[in-house]
């Protein structure tokens, strides 16, 4: 299994019944395949509609019903158009039960970067400021480290996306839930130990008694 | 009653220096007859307020491939390199706002609201040089009303009133701007006669709009 | 002709072709039926629609289509259903062409009171001081005087809907419009002398030339 | 997926001193069963948040009549003299907002938002006692968000996800209070199957509602 695949199927465990949630673009958008249809949980796409399905077959596209990259997708039943100002008001006003986006940096905090590398790189935070802001629960989906380098670090260096604490991050190696205390390690990647995680972290990893193995579906 | 007009006669209304709301999320739901026309006629030193800036040769993509845009309000810029290249060249200026912010100051800016408190982008790069309120006891960012000349708009069907409805992911950012642009131009997808589109499925009322675009040759 | 008939008949003057219009509930609700349906004028019911209409045929009222007075109406075709949001949107927004309100008092500062006798009748704002604050043109339809006491006074005794200026008083005896150098008596109630009126009234009326008698619809 | 309960199941859920956002407009558009079935429980000490108070007999005026509410939030209550009554005779405290400042607030609760900034009510009675703030030079009220225990919506058609549509003036508050209930219950006129209302028609998107009244018998 790739590491993408890894931390989707991982991160769809975190998604309970009924639950209303926004996954962002790039691999946060996976992990709806692992997500049971029996669950009746609803995928809002913040560019307007609740009730996001699967991409429909080659012929059935319509270039009116499209998720927040672009892509083509289909409605399920009982789906609703919302407007940006719906869509954004649910999320600000705390009727997402969860976001999962993609991330640059987490830090001991709990504090997330992820929409800006000074002078490299400025996509713009898109709808992230909301979503971490207002999501009930924020779930930070990435891979642990790019270019040989952690991505959960002491501080982040790079500009918050909110002053928020997110709530579990899942990576490649671990899944780690930021608390008051500092950064927990939950659970290790199927066959990582806690001492190659470790060494791959740039923060302080809270360790207490047993990790156990991530389950995934 | 309105008549409906070509888009050449529609982009002959805006001039150069012009600001334009242009509806639309990754093109979806973007009044694309209106972009070439008034790549056509070439109009300069645009500020172009959107939530993104397409791709290059898509939508607003046009519109900065062809040099005709100065500033740009708007949340995410990164699927769009030239857009990205411009700014870092100083060629456009760019200001980034949170989704959920920037819907709401179009929408403050539309119903004669002085702005609204938001959490969203406290403790972050976004707060800089913004007043803030402190409402029972929790700090709230002060935004403000977004006006502008025009407001461009795509929609599915009008009828001559001007009575526009929207068709899921291609409503977005289309309800709030007609609230908010000093002339709205509506460009809709069908024009249908007076009286077929029920009271209840309009989206934007019809005294919002000022000028609709013929329909598709 | 009675003393309501004749100011509804006079205010449905000041409403041009394609205008958005708010009509108050009770006298202000009159001025419907002497607007010409040739303007193409749309009536804004503050509860929720564009587009009023008559009221129907007995049998033919339908429970979900009423008026701000609670009164079954019609809808003309093109009409626009809008929840509350949308309706303060368009008034506070400046959408709105003209509003028509009954009053309690206006003063010369063109300051208008409507909602409220301290300690006697309360009915509360409702729309009203969204209405003065946002529409375009504020226009006031009430009797010259009540109990045989002025209503257009030096200064309001009570509680002001707006500390905007309205446009235009209409009375019984004659139209006044409130400027930044006083009350302008513009024109008189048919048979009725400039004497008559200045002596019916408590604040100073700047008067010049002749001042001609009421055209009426 | 939702269940449908009886009024009298749904009333159980309300305790004495409960804040209550009730929608409709002079009683078109209340969930009339829902507030009989609260008088058959006879809960007390009710704030009720409303647009008016209808009239004696009718829709909220029933709560009133009954002696159950305690304090009440609306814009009007000129139509209803057994409210202005009780006020007066200090049994009911009555907090007057305008029309337009009261939808926003409850939308500003119900979207995240700390409050808006409106410029209806500078220089009345509204204004004492708020704060102020100033935008481009111009001053505007602070005005700030209303939360309530229960939103008790009236709609139209209804599907077991819980979406939500409105017929003519029978919107008003109910879409914007359906954002803002911390129990969301909603009185439909019909429920249907999911997958019959379209996405586009959908006005309340069901994730915001917590329950459903079944048909009427």
């Amino acid at each position: 299994m790739d590491a993408k695949e890894l931390i989707a199927r991982r991160v769809a465990r975190e998604i309970k019944s009924g639950m209303l949630v926004n996954l962002g673009i790039g691999l946060p958008s996976m992990v709806a395949n692992f997500v049971p249809a029996t669950l009746g949980v609803f995928f809002q796409a913040e560019n307007g509609v609740i009730g996001l399905g699967a991409r429909p077959p080659e012929g059935m596209e319509d270039p009116h019903l499209t998720d927040a990259g672009g892509g083509f997708v289909s409605a399920v039943p009982g789906a609703a158009s919302i407007d940006s100002a719906m869509s954004f008001g649910l999320i600000r006003g705390g009727h997402l039960d969860m976001t999962v986006l993609g991330g640059l940096q987490v830090d001991e905090l709990g504090h997330l970067a992820n929409w800006k590398v000074p002078g490299k790189m400025v996509p713009g935070m898109g709808g992230a400021m909301d979503l971490v802001t207002g999501a009930a629960r924020v779930v930070v989906a990435m891979q642990h480290s790019a270019r040989g380098q952690s991505k959960i670090v002491n501080r982040c260096t790079l500009p918050l996306t909110a002053q928020r604490r997110v709530n579990l991050v899942v990576t490649d190696l671990a899944v780690i839930e930021p608390t008051e205390d500092g950064l927990v390690l939950r659970e290790r990647a199927p066959g990582v130990s806690v001492d190659e995680i470790s060494a791959a972290t740039e923060a302080a990893l809270l360790i207490s008694g047993d990790v156990p193995e991530m389950q995934l579906h | 009653m309105k008549g409906a007009m070509r888009p050449e006669a529609a982009a002959e209304l805006v001039s150069d220096g012009a600001s334009l709301l242009i509806g639309g999320f990754m093109a979806v739901g973007t009044p694309q007859r209106m972009i070439d026309a008034l790549v056509a006629r070439g109009v300069r030193e645009l500020t172009i307020i959107a939530n993104d800036t397409a791709m290059p040769g898509k939508g607003i993509g046009k519109l900065v491939s062809a040099g005709m845009v100065a500033r740009v309000i708007t949340s995410h810029i990164g699927l769009n390199p030239e857009t990205q290249k411009k700014m870092i060249a100083g060629e456009i200026e760019v200001e980034l706002v949170p989704q959920g912010t920037l819907v709401e100051r179009i929408r403050a800016g539309g119903v004669g609201l002085g702005g609204v408190l938001t959490p969203t982008g406290l403790g972050t790069e976004v707060e800089d040089g913004k007043q803030t309120v402190e409402i029972d006891g929790k700090r709230f960012l002060v935004e403000t009303p977004i006006h502008a000349d025009f407001a461009l708009i795509g929609a599915w069907q009008a009828d001559y009133v001007g009575n526009l409805s929207y068709l899921l992911t291609a409503h977005n950012f289309n309800p709030v701007m007609a609230l908010c642009g000093q002339t709205v131009i509506a460009e809709p997808e069908s024009i249908v006669p007076v009286g077929v589109i029920p009271p209840d499925a309009v989206k934007t009322p019809g005294v919002l709009v000022d000028h609709l675009l013929i329909r598709a040759g």
